[in-house]
């Protein structure tokens, strides 16, 4: 058809613009039962850390309305596990993987990008200083933007890799974190990450998740992300994946047309794992239906119609 | 690029029947044959019960039956809220959306064991397939088998409790011959009047021979016929709910307790893919 | 049966913890022509400024996943208009009156305060320093808590009508405006105002408000609404009006275990007609089938259980 | 203390019947006896189409026509997105969620007024109502009158307009002695080829007298519309659409644009309160 739908994520050449949000796709093997991987632009894996983390209590999970609150806690098996265990399945795709890290410390980020950066297969990172989830770090980064900013700087000197930001929504101004992220390094944004969130158990009288607040995710949350890729993508000359409530191609669509140049699927791949895929396919259709040649033409095209 | 013994189905299936055979509780019936081709005992569905995104996750229901030359898939379910009241209205001739088949399934006991399969309410579920191809490998090896050890091998234990004795009967009218049941109910409206662990714990009391136990129901259920089990060094499994999102392993919320290497503690394993069965004396019922 | 329902916010007596979200319930006559609105606990009308306001261009709303989108922009016909047209219509009923603010500069809530201090029939104000749909003043006034706390101090010399600040969740801590605006001498909280969202119409490749952004609510937000309300009362011993996605009696009981005092039913009204009677009702026979003698017992009581 | 006159009903109806007169149009009937006694032509209802918070806002559909006598409610709806879809698969005997009589409506003509009714694509839907009531007038009236009165008066010109025919012979069908049709189609499939507006105008040029206008329809016609009665001199009124909240004139998101006190400005006004029905020459059409 001659369309072209590659696009590059701050040095990660992605066949084409969609790929997985983390946490919600586990290290891929899951989701390669259901659906052909090598398909995805790029795949973006479970958080992970310096050391195996437990995670927290359950119930983990709630379902609210055309949503979900998750407290998942960062469970992951540790990064040496996951260079051992888990990228070895993901070198058999013709896929770029980006890993997800969190830490407690800017040490930890700065170590974490440094032992990826040598751990070869690995395309990118995505920095998450906004998982609310985590007593430590996480969102206590991302929530203040010359923190965010120290956190890129250390990572940023660690790794000759891609460095994506991950922005959280629950601040005042994303805008002003994104300003500093960029400022300090960072190749590209991703937002949003949950909102901040929790749900009561009428019945017990007591918050239905274990670790009481969760991150809200799914679509009910794709107003406020769409928005925050609106603003940033007015403001920061990086480029950036979108996510936060995509189920479908015109979901997505309206994140491109926003700002974003990539889109991620997250929540939807557990109601829907074929959903990747399908937004995918809706895109190339959509693309046709227009006679739009490059995928680039659409990326922000909202702000200027 | 998809490893076609490891795949996973996600696909619209044709609904057969969906008939209430008790109040509250539903006899879903699917076309799928590929789902019923690969399915184990123990294993399920996770089901998406509407096209809106309220609700917007998929439940988790066992398969509760298969017909694999007719290529059905049976689902036993209990209207427990909002989910479960959707999959309700879905009439004959409609499609619904189906994951599956998740999860890793019991293992099957081995020749000349005596078993014994515990359901605790909706919880028995499950466990009629995994009674259908218990009977269906104790019948094929019957016909080898002289008539004296033919009584005594051909039967399994089916224990039923719940809270009250409505559900119980037609339960056991689903039932194959050679199992033998017994029904327990908190009320005495059915049967034993008591759990229905009380009731196995009688029956092991009075001498009944049991090499192995399979069980489903609620968790107190279970922790007693764990502790039961291991006291008696019964071998066995258990299967365990616990809240889903993804049903697939990809999202650790399904995350069940269980003992860690040295057994003082506990590590977490996830119910959608490590599970949902897992052996007696391995979950960690906390101190 | 003995129950009682009635709560006291700030010093306004309702007799029972049910009121409306400001904005949704106009002046009170629309959704008297359907309930009676003396089964209300309180009525909160539509966000009044000192001169009539036209609001913002159309369309001022969209639909979103269990939610919507709202940009209409403050459009009222002034305070006197207001207090001279709308006020007397509510004066027949035995349901005491909060009047909801905004303006564009610290002087104009003074005025306000003042004017409707004076106008009599007024039972309470509440400060909307939160509103994302207007340029000046409005969420600007609500994000940083110092301006937050400067505006409640004007207005609470220029009145001594109880005073509700309504908080914004588009903050890094809502609990740090929460105090700060205790601080400058607020009688109650009022939680939360809408998120700042927006979406895109894939066909025109534009933004569907003609505002571009608006704030979004309904179910969707109700995980976040909780949460704040959680942390809020954890920190601040005002009384709070909880809001955010209420439909039905179970969604308020959430809020009232995370802290609320009383509960305002919003873009519910939209949907339901009848929900703030439904909700009501709900939360009498939730006391009544658990035996609980006076809803005060219910107030926060998940931080106890 | 809910002024009886001005009670809005807001009530599960039962559903008579939902069929689909033409593809992709529905024409549903509601048992809604309160709703039909109080409501005049132009008023809507405001839908609620799924249970689920998914769609979330009620849908405004105008009312079609109403069976006093019998307590029936009818609407004629285009299945245009989700919420209309979702009111597709309704079926006879379920119930749905309606708020209403909602809106102004339209003022009647005055006896003996020469009146055209223009209606565009499914804008045509409210219009029969309105119809009926005139001619039930004009019958009432015509009683009294001579045969050669009877000519003149007891007649009524209906245009209908739509992109493509298949929509236009249904609707006619539906309607009642006296009524004269006249149908104009963009390609030209039935009746005139072009505009309705240009059907219009051509019989207006052809000397056609007409007193009054009533018009519902896509923006562009009503412009065209609005502008050709002023441009005559002929009085009448337009039914707008807006982007609804509550329906009742309390959120203020249907803000339509109506000329302000001196005329060279707008004021908004809402349509579901302050209309949907609106003045010929009252509507800002801007510079
Ligand atoms: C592996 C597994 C197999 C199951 N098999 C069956 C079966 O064969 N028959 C049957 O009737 N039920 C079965 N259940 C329980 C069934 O999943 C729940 O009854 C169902 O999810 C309730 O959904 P709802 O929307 O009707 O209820 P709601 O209470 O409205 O559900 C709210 C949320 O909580 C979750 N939830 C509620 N109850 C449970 C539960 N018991 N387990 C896990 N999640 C729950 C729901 O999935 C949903 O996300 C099984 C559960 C698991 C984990
Ligand atoms: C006063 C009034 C009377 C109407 N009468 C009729 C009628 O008799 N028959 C008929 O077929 N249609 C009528 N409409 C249009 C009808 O309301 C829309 O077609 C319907 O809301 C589309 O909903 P949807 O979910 O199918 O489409 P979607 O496009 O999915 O709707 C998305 C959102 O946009 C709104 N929306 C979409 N189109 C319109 C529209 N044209 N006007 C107002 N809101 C819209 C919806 O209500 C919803 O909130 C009327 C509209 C108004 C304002
Ligand atoms: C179960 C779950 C686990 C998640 N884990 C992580 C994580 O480890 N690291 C991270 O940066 N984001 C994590 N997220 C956030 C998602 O990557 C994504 O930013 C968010 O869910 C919004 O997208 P969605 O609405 O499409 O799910 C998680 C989300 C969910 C639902
Ligand atoms: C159409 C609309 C108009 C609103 N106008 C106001 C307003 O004038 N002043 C204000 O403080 N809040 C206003 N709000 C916010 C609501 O009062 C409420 O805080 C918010 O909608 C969350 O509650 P809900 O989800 O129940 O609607 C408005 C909300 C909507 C939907
Ligand atoms: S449900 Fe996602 S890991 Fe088990
Ligand atoms: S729809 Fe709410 S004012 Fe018209």
């Amino acid at each position: 058809m001659g369309i072209n739908l590659a696009v590059n994520i701050g040095g990660i050449k992605m066949k084409n613009p969609v790929t997985t949000a983390s946490g919600t796709f586990g290290f891929g093997s899951e989701y390669g039962r259901i659906i052909d991987l090598n398909r995805l632009g790029a795949i973006v894996v479970k958080g992970t850390t310096l050391l195996p983390r437990e995670g927290n209590p359950t119930p983990r999970i709630a379902e609210t309305p055309s949503g979900m609150l998750n407290a998942i806690g960062l469970q992951n098996p540790g990064v040496d596990s996951f260079i051992r265990e888990a990228l070895p399945f993901l070198r058999d795709y013709d896929l770029p993987v980006i890993v997800n890290i969190a830490g407690d410390t800017v040490e930890d980020y700065a170590k974490l990008a440094g032992i990826l950066d040598r751990a070869g297969g690995v395309a990118g990172i995505e920095v998450n200083i906004s998982c609310p989830n985590v007593k430590k770090g996480g969102l206590q980064f991302g929530s203040d933007p010359e923190s965010a900013a120290e956190v890129i700087r250390n990572v940023r000197q660690a790794t000759s890799l891609p460095v994506i930001v991950k922005l959280s929504p629950n601040v005042t101004s994303i805008v002003a974190v994104a300003e500093k992220v960029a400022g300090a390094g960072a190749d590209a944004l991703s937002m949003i990450n949950t909102l901040l969130g929790m749900a009561i158990d009428i019945k017990s009288r007591r918050p239905v998740l274990g670790n009481i607040m969760g991150g809200l995710s799914g679509p009910a949350v794709r107003p406020v992300a769409v928005r925050a890729v609106w603003q940033v993508y007015q403001a920061v000359k990086l480029p950036i994946i979108g996510m936060g409530g995509i189920t479908c191609a015109a979901d997505a669509l309206e994140f491109i047309m926003a700002g974003a140049t990539a889109v991620a699927v997250g929540t939807a791949n557990f109601v829907n794992p074929r959903a990747t895929v399908e937004v995918l396919e809706g895109i190339e259709r959509f693309m046709a239906e227009n006679g739009i040649k490059d995928i680039a033409e659409l990326v922000g095209i909202a702000h200027r119609c | 690029m998809i490893h076609p013994e490891k795949r996973i189905h996600c696909k619209k299936y044709r609904i057969v029947q969906n008939e209430e055979p008790v109040p509250g509780h539903r006899l879903m019936c699917l076309h799928a044959p590929e789902i019923a081709a690969g399915a184990k005992p123990g294993q399920f569905l996770h089901v998406r019960c509407a096209d809106s995104t309220d609700p917007l996750l998929r439940r988790p229901i066992s398969i509760h039956r298969v017909r694999r030359d007719e290529g059905l898939l049976f689902m036993f379910y209990r209207v427990a809220g909002r989910g479960t009241s959707l999959l309700t209205a879905k009439r004959e001739g409609e499609e619904i959306d189906v994951l599956g088949p998740l999860g890793n399934g019991f293992e099957l006991p081995s020749p000349g064991e005596r078993v014994a399969v515990v359901g605790g309410g909706i919880g028995a579920a499950p466990l009629f397939f995994l009674v259908d191809e218990i009977m269906a490998e104790i019948h094929k090896r019957g016909a080898d088998l002289t008539d004296e050890q033919d009584t005594a091998r051909q039967a399994l234990d089916f224990y039923l409790g719940a809270a009250t004795g409505s559900l119980l009967p037609s339960l056991n009218s689903f039932l194959v011959r050679g199992v033998r049941v017994h029904m327990a109910t908190d009320d005495g409206s059915v049967g034993y009047h008591g759990t229905v662990t009380g009731l196995l714990q009688q029956h092991l009391d009075e001498q009944t021979h049991i090499d192995r136990i399979y069980a489903c129901g609620p968790a107190p259920m279970l922790r007693a016929i764990d502790e039961l089990a291991i006291r008696r060094g019964i071998r066995g499994q258990l299967s365990l709910e616990e809240r889903m999102g993804c049903g697939v392993g990809a999202c650790l919320s399904c995350a069940c307790k269980i003992k860690n290497f040295s057994g003082d503690g506990f590590t977490y394993k996830h119910a959608c893919s490590d599970g949902p069965v897992f052996n007696i004396g391995e979950v960690w019922y906390g101190h």
